[in-house]
This record gives structure tokens, sequence and C-alpha cells, in this order.
């Protein structure tokens, strides 16, 4: 939902794609909007006990929706030139890749 | 010049071609610690494995270098005017084929080693007799919990049968390593792991600590005495036997100062049928004497050694634990003399 | 406060002599102190290496004592990778990056000078350990729990932890320095398609580095918070799993042999085309090994770890993983030997070590594909097998790459010729040396002889081969010094050096040796792999490149600076103080603050 | 640090992809301390559950002091992108409101970050023993260590410190990197709050100082978004999840 309306409210923006491509103070509100409800959200679910394991992924796609909402509008990598992103991302998916690597070798994922 | 650089180079290519083959034909497997004399299955598959890449390397080490050298050779710089040779950027054949070959064999020497990891990796009998294996700084305490016994540095098993290992250590990592038993894997603190290997052949076999633990990690060995069923069981009867007491009174000179709260050796090792030396620091002692090697294999069991070893451990294995703590090696006041070392080492010599 | 400082202390603007290098950013004399510096490590590093062979020449040898055997080898690996051959690389960047993509400097200059002289602080800093009574002493590797107060008082381990700590910083900022330059600063044209083989090694080895360097840079911090705080990250009794130490350790370790490795592989890529008349070979085919041997050291750590006991799944996967190398790197090898094909070979001094490079990388990477054997790796791991194995990779891999880069770039650095003839025996007697001195540790491993022992007993049998190595050392070391007297020799009074003396490719042969300081006149324009060739021999046709009009007072060089060497000095001081006092360290923080901060609000050039 | 403010006043050369050095350089930067957090947070995870003693995270967390301060957070990184955008249109006075407004809602953070440092570190129990309510693992074993007959309840400091256990060792130390980044961060900004009152110091046109600023500002606040999924809220499991 949020996220609709944020790719709305960014539509709506003129993007001048030639000189400045930056959201107005509006979206940069609207992201600001859907970060407090989304953390709300995470917490709200934190209280769910009958979710149990379940909740982990609920908490991860939150953050994530948080984690990219704040990369892409608030540090303009989604207007930005793709080499920011590429430099970027390289380093968090090798991070992510890494952390997956060492929670697989001490037994996380094993059966059960 | 161009000449003697090329005399130069023959010559020297001659000679390390010389010391290459004097290496391989002078490398014997007779030696104590080689892995290529290996008398189990589980060091049989990894000398197996080895062997198979070892002339799978060879090979293709050949053939490049004849590729090399024939270039180098044929296409050397004739003439000072000679012109610009034709600029070929590159072959996608030719690319293609050194990219698909070499994943072939790759592939073909990886099927037989994931196989042999398996079989050396996982115990076939696992009910098998369980040895625990625990490493100190420098020296290996093996307990076989089903049969009661503990000793150190020289462990005894019995030949043709499973045995399976257990590993853990009491301070930092160790590598438990008998090269013609089996590979080594690591004794880690809190960590702990398994092993298992098996000998078809009886024999005393030598080991050693693989993981560097510290200064004197060089001298941190240990024997593997692999007899028959029969002599085995006998062994283990011996050494479930309290221990002798002093019969002369040298020995028992010793004996009463081992006991002593001036030495304090009790504090530290375990004698079992005495009243107090129950100490778990140190080697088990209660039958120091019916070892054939002492101080983690390093030296044989004589009494001269042990005279050396009680004067000054520091000098014979710089940096153990007993001379820095025991009070009679880090207090100069309380130095043992001469003649409390030997009646020392009669005690101990005794304990058969 | 710091704006007040700036005009208390004078910009260095015309300084000479001393002054001169202190407060230089420009590459290229950055690059020699780099190089100058290093080289002195790995003379260190031989020596310690040396001593190392001499306890070990015969068995049951007394001459040096265990304690000091096991500092002498950590302090061997530690300066040999960290000391010298990561920072030999360095020096190439330096002076050639801008060179070899035709800029006139490094995207920051200052951070630059910051980089080598925060080297300089973290290389006095481990190598001072000695004159403290306490060098480290764990291994290079320095596995938990060994390294914890309780197994290893003293400061040794302290001084390797900030030691590491310095030279991280210097790696991270001169890697973070080389990526922007070579994203930004190239020549028109010079897309990344065209750039040389060597800067595209530097590229890789530099994003390889930002990324392994904060694995180590955390395992460090976790390492000292143990050690200085008492905190559990490696504590055992408290729960902790040393085997943590080692999977971070070889996150970065694995990457780092890359590092180590990819400068060396640049380097000959350079080499071999120059002598052989020839474009190399599979240009993009080269990258492209390049790019995956560098990911692909992300995926095989723990083939270091074979025998820690991770279960035979995870064995099983690096294995394959690590075999899977053997293939982009023996693309390479195919490639570099295809670039001699029907070439027309000169066999100068640096392709001499370019082919040299060949055969001693190659006996090291088949037997790196022998220890990924995970089954039979259980009898090589920790022994005398790996030692032969990375000093066939580092010394026979990156040594033998950057002495052939030393000679090639010789001309260009110092504008002198060296002697060839002394060049060439050194070459011969280098590479007879390091045979003797590595070949025969494949056998004493296989006859069972650990590493890192400082002694063994007759009864073993490896007293012949062990007395080999120490005499093959020797033949290196005599090496080593012919060496250095070439280099000294040519540079006081060798034949001055043409801008291009070995009828080269690239473009740092298009100007003069050693280059001006504004390196390129006009910054040229680029149409081609290997664009100097192409002009030379007038391929561009049309396109030939104008002359152009004469820029020269145009030209902008950033002015040198203090705040650099200021920063550095916080740094330096600061190490020691975590060391040995916490306000001192907070002292080096401020000087450190002081120098950022001056810095920041000095102008890259003063207004006229 | 250094890295990061490396020579502020680059002059805008013509470069190879007409992007600026500086910005490129604070990509890669913020891509290796993507790394850097990672390491961090993979020994936590590694490490997660195997405390051999309590306090576990559920016995000392309170997730709603936690989520306001990530509140905190989060609308700081709203001010700092209103800064930036304020700089953009040139509106100074709007500039120095919202970066100062960054730097109070950072050191805001930090506060709650110290509050809740010094409360674990002098965490109290307290079991009622004759009407326990609601025991976390931790306080049933303190429950049946310690309510014997005749005793009415339990009280007693059980702080936890980065010594305390493997649980108090990795958080401490990863949530205390994130507060030496936010700290610097403030300093940072703080910094170009004083700067702007210089003439010429801050301007639209030299906007990239800032830029670089609100681009590390804003990957700080990631990084904590993660931290509070992982860390904080991941607590409700004393273990692995199998």
């Amino acid at each position: 939902m949020a996220m609709q309306n944020i790719n709305k409210a960014s539509d709506s923006t003129k993007v001048d794609t030639s000189h400045s491509e930056h959201p107005s103070a509006v979206t940069y509100f609207k992201v600001a909007v859907a970060l407090c409800l989304l953390t709300g959200l995470e917490v709200v679910v934190f209280f769910f006990e009958w979710l149990s394991y379940g909740i982990i992924p609920v908490l991860a796609v939150l953050s994530v929706v948080k984690f990219a909402l704040v990369i892409m509008f608030y540090m303009h990598l989604k207007y930005d030139h793709r080499l920011f992103s590429t430099l970027f991302l390289t380093g968090l998916f090798l991070a992510i890749g890494v952390i997956f690597a060492l929670m697989a070798l001490f037994g996380w994922f094993n059966a059960g | 010049m161009p000449t003697i650089n090329r005399q130069f180079a023959k010559y020297s290519f001659v000679l390390l071609a010389g010391i290459i083959l004097a290496l391989i034909f002078g490398c014997t497997n007779d030696h104590p610690q080689s892995p290529f004399d290996a008398v189990g299955p589980v060091s049989e598959s990894q000398a197996l494995i080895f062997y198979i890449i070892s002339y799978a390397g060879i090979v293709v080490f050949v053939i490049v270098m004849a590729l090399l050298a024939y270039f180098t050779f044929k296409y050397r710089k004739r003439s000072e005017n000679e012109g610009d040779p034709e600029q070929i950027h590159g072959n996608s054949t030719f690319e293609i084929a050194w990219t698909v070959i070499p994943a072939l064999l790759l592939i073909a020497v990886a099927v037989p080693t994931i196989n042999s990891l398996w079989d050396t990796t996982v115990s076939p009998e696992p009910d098998a007799l369980v040895v625990r294996v625990t490493g100190n700084q420098w020296w290996f305490r093996f307990d076989i919990p089903e049969l009661g016994v503990v000793t150190a540095n020289e462990l005894h098993i019995p030949v043709g049968e499973v045995i399976n290992i257990e590993l853990d250590s009491k301070d930092v990592i160790h590598s438990f390593w008998v090269p013609k038993l089996a590979g080594k894997v690591d004794m880690i603190p809190n960590n702990e792991n398994t092993m298992w290997f098996q000998s078809n052949e009886e024999g005393i076999f030598y080991g050693q600590c693989a993981e560097f633990c510290g200064e004197s990690h060089a001298l941190m060995r240990f024997k593997v005495v692999v007899e028959s069923r029969k002599e085995f069981d006998a062994w283990v009867a011996s050494q479930l036997l309290d221990a002798i007491k002093p019969s002369d009174p040298l020995s028992q000179q010793g004996h009463d100062l081992f006991m002593s709260s001036e030495a304090g050796c009790y504090a530290c090792h375990t004698i079992r049928g005495s009243q107090k030396a129950y100490g778990e620091v140190g080697p088990e002692l209660t039958h120091f004497a019916s070892r054939l090697h002492m101080l983690s294999g390093i030296m044989d069991n004589t009494h001269e050694n042990l005279i050396s070893w009680l004067t000054d451990p520091d000098e014979v294995k710089p940096g153990n634990i007993m001379s820095k703590n025991a009070s009679v090696y880090n207090d100069p006041d309380k130095v043992l003399s001469d003649p409390e070392i030997t009646a020392l080492a009669a005690y101990l010599r005794s304990l058969k | 406060m710091t704006t007040l400082l700036i005009p208390m202390i004078k910009r260095p603007l015309h300084p000479t002599g001393i002054w001169n290098w202190i407060t230089t950013i420009d590459h290229k004399k950055i690059g020699l102190l780099y190089g100058a510096t290093a080289f002195i490590n790995f003379l260190i590093g031989g020596i310690e290496a040396i001593l190392i062979r001499a306890q070990l020449s015969g068995s049951n040898a007394d001459i040096i004592t265990p304690e000091v055997y096991n500092q002498l080898f950590t302090m061997h690996g530690t300066t040999m990778i960290f000391l010298a051959i990561m920072p030999l690389s360095a020096a190439f960047f330096n002076y050639l990056i801008p060179l070899q993509i035709g800029a006139r400097d490094v995207a920051f200059p200052r951070l630059n000078a910051f980089s080598y002289w925060v080297f300089l602080a973290g290389t006095i800093i481990l190598h001072s350990s000695w004159l403290f009574g306490s060098a480290p002493n764990s291994g290079w590797f320095s596995y938990a729990p060994l390294t914890s107060v309780a197994y290893n008082p003293g400061h040794g381990m302290d001084f390797w932890i900030v030691g590491l700590q310095v030279l991280g910083i210097a790696s991270l900022a001169a890697s973070f320095n080389f990526i922007v330059t070579i994203i930004n600063m190239r020549a028109p044209g010079m897309t990344l398609m065209r750039m040389p083989l060597f800067t595209w090694m530097t590229f890789i080895t530099a994003i390889l580095l930002v990324l392994a360097f904060p694995v180590i840079t955390v395992a460090l911090i976790e390492l000292m918070f143990d050690r200085s705080f008492g905190t559990n990250f490696f504590f055992a009794p408290a729960g902790a799993d040393p085997v943590l130490w080692q999977h971070l350790f070889w996150v970065f370790g694995h990457p780092e042999v890359y590092i180590l490795i990819l400068p060396a592989m640049g380097i000959v890529s350079e080499i071999l085309p120059t002598f052989s008349k020839k474009p190399l070979f599979g240009y993009s085919t080269v990258i492209l090994a390049g790019a995956i041997i560098a990911f692909m050291g992300w995926l095989v750590w723990s083939h270091h770890m074979f025998t820690v006991g991770l279960g035979p799944i995870p064995n099983s996967v690096f294995t394959i993983t690590t075999m899977a190398i053997a293939i982009p790197t023996g693309i390479k090898i195919f490639n570099w030997i295809f670039t001699m094909w029907k070439g027309s070979i000169t066999f100068s001094t640096p392709m001499l070590y370019a082919i040299g490079f060949i055969v001693t990388f190659t006996i090291g990477g088949i037997s790196g594909v022998m220890h990924a054997m995970s089954s039979s790796d259980a009898q090589q791991q920790d022994t005398y097998f790996v030692v032969a194995h990375f000093h066939y990779v580092l010394f026979g891999g990156a040594m033998m790459g950057i002495f052939g880069g030393l000679y090639y770039w010789f001309p260009k650095f110092s504008g002198r010729m060296f002697s060839e003839k002394l060049g060439k025996v050194q070459f011969f007697l280098l590479f007879i040396g390091q045979n003797i001195t590595f070949f025969p540790m494949h056998f004493v491993g296989m006859d069972g002889m650990p590493r890192r022992i400082y002694t063994y007993s007759g009864e073993m049998g490896w007293t012949a081969l062990n007395a080999l190595e120490t005499s093959g050392s020797i033949l290196v070391v005599i090496s080593v010094l012919l060496f250095l007297h070439n280099i000294v020799k040519s540079w006081r009074s060798g034949e001055e050096a043409p801008g291009d003396p070995w009828d080269a490719r690239t473009l740092e042969w298009s100007i003069s040796s050693p280059p001006p300081e504004y390196n390129f006149e006009v910054i040229p324009e680029v149409h081609t792999v290997d664009e100097w060739w192409a002009r030379k021999r007038g391929l561009l046709g049309e396109q030939s490149p104008s002359v152009g009009s004469n820029e020269k007072g145009e030209i902008h060089l950033p002015q040198p600076s203090f705040w650099p060497l200021v920063s550095a000095i916080g740094i330096f001081i600061g190490g020691y103080g975590l060391i040995y006092s916490y306000p001192v360290a907070i002292v080096g923080l401020v000087i450190m603050m002081v120098g950022v901060y001056s810095w920041s609000f000095e102008p890259v050039n003063d207004p006229d | 640090m250094a890295e990061a403010t490396a020579s502020n006043h680059e002059s805008e050369h013509q470069t190879t992809t007409g992007l600026n050095h500086r910005k490129i350089l604070m990509w890669v930067f913020l891509g290796s301390d993507c790394m850097f957090f990672a390491t961090l947070i993979a020994t936590y995870l590694v490490y997660k559950g195997k405390s051999l003693s309590g306090p576990m995270p559920l016995d000392v967390f309170s997730i709603p002091v936690t989520t306001v301060s990530t509140f905190v957070l989060l609308m700081s990184s709203m001010s700092m992108v209103l800064a930036y955008a304020a700089l953009r249109k040139g509106s100074l006075k709007g500039y120095r409101t919202w970066i100062l407004s960054t730097v109070i809602l950072g050191s805001t953070f930090l506060g709650f970050q110290t509050f809740e440092f010094y409360e674990f570190a002098n965490h109290h129990v307290h079991i009622d023993c004759i009407n326990p309510v609601d025991l976390t693992d931790y306080e049933q074993g303190l429950f049946d260590k310690n309510c014997k007959d005749g005793v009415d309840h339990y009280d007693a400091q059980h702080g936890l410190t980065p010594k305390t256990n493997l649980f108090g060792t990795t958080f401490f130390v990863l949530t205390g990197l994130h507060g030496t980044h936010v700290t610097i961060g403030v300093i940072w900004l703080m910094s170009l709050f004083l700067y702007s009152f210089k003439k010429g110091g801050v301007t639209p046109e030299r906007h990239l100082d800032t830029d670089l600023a609100a681009l590390y500002w804003h990957f700080v606040d990631v990084v904590w978004i993660v931290i509070f999924a992982v860390v904080y809220l991941f607590g409700v499991f004393e273990g692995f999840p199998s």
C-alpha cells in the first residue's frame, strides 16, 4: 500500500530528467511516513506470539522494504547514475552472502 | 653475449633437472612420518587420491612446459631487423579448448576425491572402540572410556579394528595426526571433532601435533602402538591395575617426595592407588615406566632422560607449564637437590 | 580552531630537498617512496627467512630459541604479505596507473600521500615490536585462542593487531583512490575495454581489497576487545567457538591471496606482449578470467580449513569451488603462453622473469589443486607441502612478477637503463635458488614434516632436504644483493633511457623517462587497446593523434600539503597509544582530527 | 573518516564518467562499510543463543524504548534529506534549521543508546516467588535457584556488560560500533552546520559537501534498520530456529 502511494507520488512529481532529478520535500515526507508505519508494523508483529517462526519472513520483508526506501529515495539511488547503485550493491550483496554463508557453516539451516 | 646466456641457461636447467630427479628417487617412504607408507584404509585412500592428482598434475605440467619451451625456442627473435609478427588478438577455438578440457579433467578427479572424503570422514563402524584424545600444551591425553584406560602420549590399539577418535582440547587448538594411519583433524576447544582409522599392520607409528600451538609446538608428539588383540587386552589389563608400591628405599624416598607438599607433584599428576595423587593438569603417571617414550614422544624413556627432564624441564621442553607453575622450578629456594631428583626418577621408573 | 591553524602553518608551496619528498602529493614520487620502503621491508623479511632457514638447516639445531623462532616466522609472513608484496604492488599502482590511463595524477593526490604515510606508520609499528622485546608469535593467521592474553601475555599480539589495523587504513585509502582514479580519470576514448591489463588487474585488486579488508578489521577489533576489555568473542569457556576467528580470517584471507597475485598477473600481462611484439592473446578473456578469479576468491575460503572438522558437506562444497578456480587460472596461463605463439621474442631480463613466472606459478597452481582435494589435503595441511605451495605462488608468482615489473619499468622510473648482463645472471640465480629452496619442501612436507616447528629429530629423515633448502636460500640472498647492486649502480650511472626502450605498447611509454611532473603535456585521446603501439605503427590512419597546441602553461597540478602527514602521525601515535596507554591514543586521535580538518578545509590549490 | 573527508574542495574537473570523484568515493566506501557491518552482524548471529548464562535478549530488551529511538533515527534521515533539498533550493536558513534538527535527532539517538547501555549494565531482576508471572527462561532459572520455602521474593543486579556472556559481547560491540558511526556523523553534520555561517562555506553550488554527509548519514540509518530487525526483533528467539 505504502509503496504504491509513494510510487504514485513520485510519478506525479514532475521529474526533470535533464537537470535536477531529485524528488520534492513532499515525497521525502511520504517516505518518512512509510518508514514509520513499517517500523510500527514490525513492532506490532513482534507481539504476535502465535506467529512463532513465521515472524522471520515478515520482519525480513518489512526491513528490506524500509532499507530499499531509504537507499532509493533518501540516498537518491533511484535517480542517480547506475554506477553508484552498482558500487553499493556489490558490497551489499556480498555482505548478505557472507552473512548467510557463515550462518550455514555454523549450523543455522541444519534440519529441524 | 647471447651465447653465454644460452649456455648458462642450459647448464642451469640440467642442474635443476638433476636435483628434481634426485629428489624424486631419493624420497623414500620408510621415514617414520611418511603418509605414503599407508597402513590403514584411511591413509591408503588419501594416498591414492594424492597419487591420482600428482600424476594428473605432472602430465599437465609437462604439457604446459613443453608448449612454453617450444614457443620460446621457436619464436625467438632471430635477427635485429626482423619485422613485426602478425598481430594475433586471440582465437576462440583455442580458448574454449583450454576452458573445457581442464574442466573435464577436474570433474574426473573431483569424483574420487569426494568419494574418498566421505569414506575417510564417516566411520564405517560407529559402535567400534572409542578413544578420546585431549590436547594440552604440549602433550596428548588418551582415554578409552569403555575400558577405563587413561594414558598419555602413547596410545595402544588393536590391529585390524576400526578405532573411533573423539578430539578435544583443553587450551589452544592442536591437531591430531598419525600420517601412516590417517590425515590430521584439528582439536579445538569447545568444538569437538571426530575421526576414525584402522591399522592393518602391527608396529609403532609416529604422530605429531600439526597445528601451531605455542612455544614447544615442535615437541608435541606421540606414538601409536598397534598390536595384536591379545597383546592389546594384556596392555589394557596392566593399565587398569593400580600403581606399584615402592619396593626399595630410594623409590620410597622418591614416592614420599612426590606426595610431599614441598615438591607438590601430586597436585598435577595422577598415580592411581596412591593416597592423594589425582591431579589432572599434567599427564597420568600410574604406569609411566611401561611407556617406551617420555615427554610426548620426543625421547626414549630412560633414566638419563628422566634426570635431565626433572633437573631442568624448561631446557627440555621450553615454556612448559610444570617449569612455570611448580614451585620447585620457579622458586630458587625450593630447587630439588640432585639426590632428590635421583630418588624421584627411581620412583617414576618403578611405575611399570 | 583549525581554520585558525591554517594560516599559521604555511603551505609548503615551493619546497626543495627532503621537504619536497615529505609533502609531495605527486603519484610518481609516492610510488617511489612506496617501492623503496617496501623493498626495505622485503629485505627485513628476507633476513627473518634466512634465520629460519639457518635454524632448520640441520636436525636438533640450536641457533635460535623456540620463542624467537615463533616470532621470526610470524613476522616473516606478516612482513612479506603486508609490508612487502602488497606495498610493492601499491608502488606500481601509484607510479603507473595515471600514466597508463593518460591522467596527470590520481583522483585524490593528498589521500594518496596519506596512504603512504599511514603505511609507513604501520611498518614502523610492526617492526618496532622487535625493539620492544615482544614480536608477535602466533603465525600470520594467528588462530584464536592462542592469541588470547591467557596463552599470549605481553604486547606482541597487540603490536600485530594495531599494526595490521593501521596498514588496513592505508590499504583501504589507497584502494578507494585507485578505484575512483580508474573509473573517473581515464583519458578520452579509453573505455574499460581499452585499458591496459595492469590497470585492469589493479582495478580488480582494489575492489577485492575494499571488500575484504573490512572483514579483517572487524576480526581484529574483536580480538583486540578480547585482549584488552575481556570480551568473549573467542573465549571458549564462555561458549565461544574459536573457529569463528578462522572463518573471519579466511573470508578476508583468501581474497587477500588474490590481492597479492593479481597485480603480478597484470605485470606479466604487460611484459609478455611487449617482448613478443604481439598483443596479449585473448585480451578480454584474460580480464574476464581475472574477474572470475576475484569473484571466486569469495567462495573458497574454507579450503584453508579442511582439517577443522566442518563436516563432509562443507568440505565437498569447498573442494569443488576451489578446483573450479583452476579453470580461469589455467585460461590465463594458456593465454600468456599463446601470446608468445608466432611472436618475435626478445629475452630481456623482464621477459625472463615473465617466463620464469609462468613456470613457477604453474607449479604453485598445480600444488594448489592438490590442496583442493580435501581428502588427501588432510595429509598436506599444515605441513611443508603447504609452505612449498604458497612460496611457489607468492615468491615464484607474486615476487617474480614484481621483479619482472621492477626491471621492465626501471627505465621509466629512473630514466636509466640497468645492466642486462647482471639482470640475467640475477634472474637465473634467483630462479634456481628459489627452486632449490622451495621445491624440496614438497617432499619434506609429504614426508610428514609439519610447518612451524623450530626443531626436528634426525630419525625423521628430513635433514638432507632441509640442508638443501637452506643452501638454495643462500643463492636467493646473493641474487637479491645482486639486484640491489644493479639497481643502485644503474640509477647512479646507467645509460640514459629513451622514453620507450622496449618498443612497448601502452601509454606510459609515450612520454619521456622519467616522466615530467605533469605526465602528459596533452592528455592523449585513446582509440584502441595498445594505443601507443598503434600510434607508433601508424595504425590509427586518419584518426592519427593531433600533436595539439602546447597547453603546458595551463597545466594545473595540485599543490603539496602537510596535512596527510599530520593525519598519519596522529594515527601513528594513536597506534602506540592503543598498545600502551589510552590517553596517548586520545592524543593521537586529536592530532589526526586536526590533520583531517585542516586537510578538508585546505583547497587543492591555493588561489594564485 | 579520513577517507570520506578527503580533499573537500576538489575542483570540478572533467571526469570520464561525468560523475564527481568524491561521490564515487563515497559510494565505494559505503559498499565497503557494508562488509564491515556484515561481519559484525554475522558474528552476532553465529553466537545467537550460544551464551552459557543470562541475561538473554528478552531479559533486557525494551522494545518500546528502542522503537522510539529507531523512530528518532528515521526522522533524522528525513530532516537530513530536507536539509539537502533546502540547500539545493538555495535556502540557507532552511538548511541550517534542518541540519541542526538532524544533529539534535542524532544526538538524541545516541542519548537513547547510552541510556540503554546503562540500563542493560544495571539490569535489575525482581521475582515474586509467591505469585510468579511471565518468567523468562533466565528468570525461571533464577526462580528455581533462589525461591526456596520462606523466601517471598528475589531481587538482584544481573547486569549485561560486554564481559557477561556471548550475547553481551556481540550486542555491545555491534551496536557500539554503529553508535561510533553515528557519532562521527553527528560531528560531521555539526561541522557543516557551523561552516554554513562562514561566508561562502555552504552554498547551493557546493551542495556536494552536504550530499556526501547525507549519504553517510542515511547509510548509518539503513544499518540501524537492519540491526533493529535482526538484533532486537529476532530477539524473541533464544537460539537457532531449529
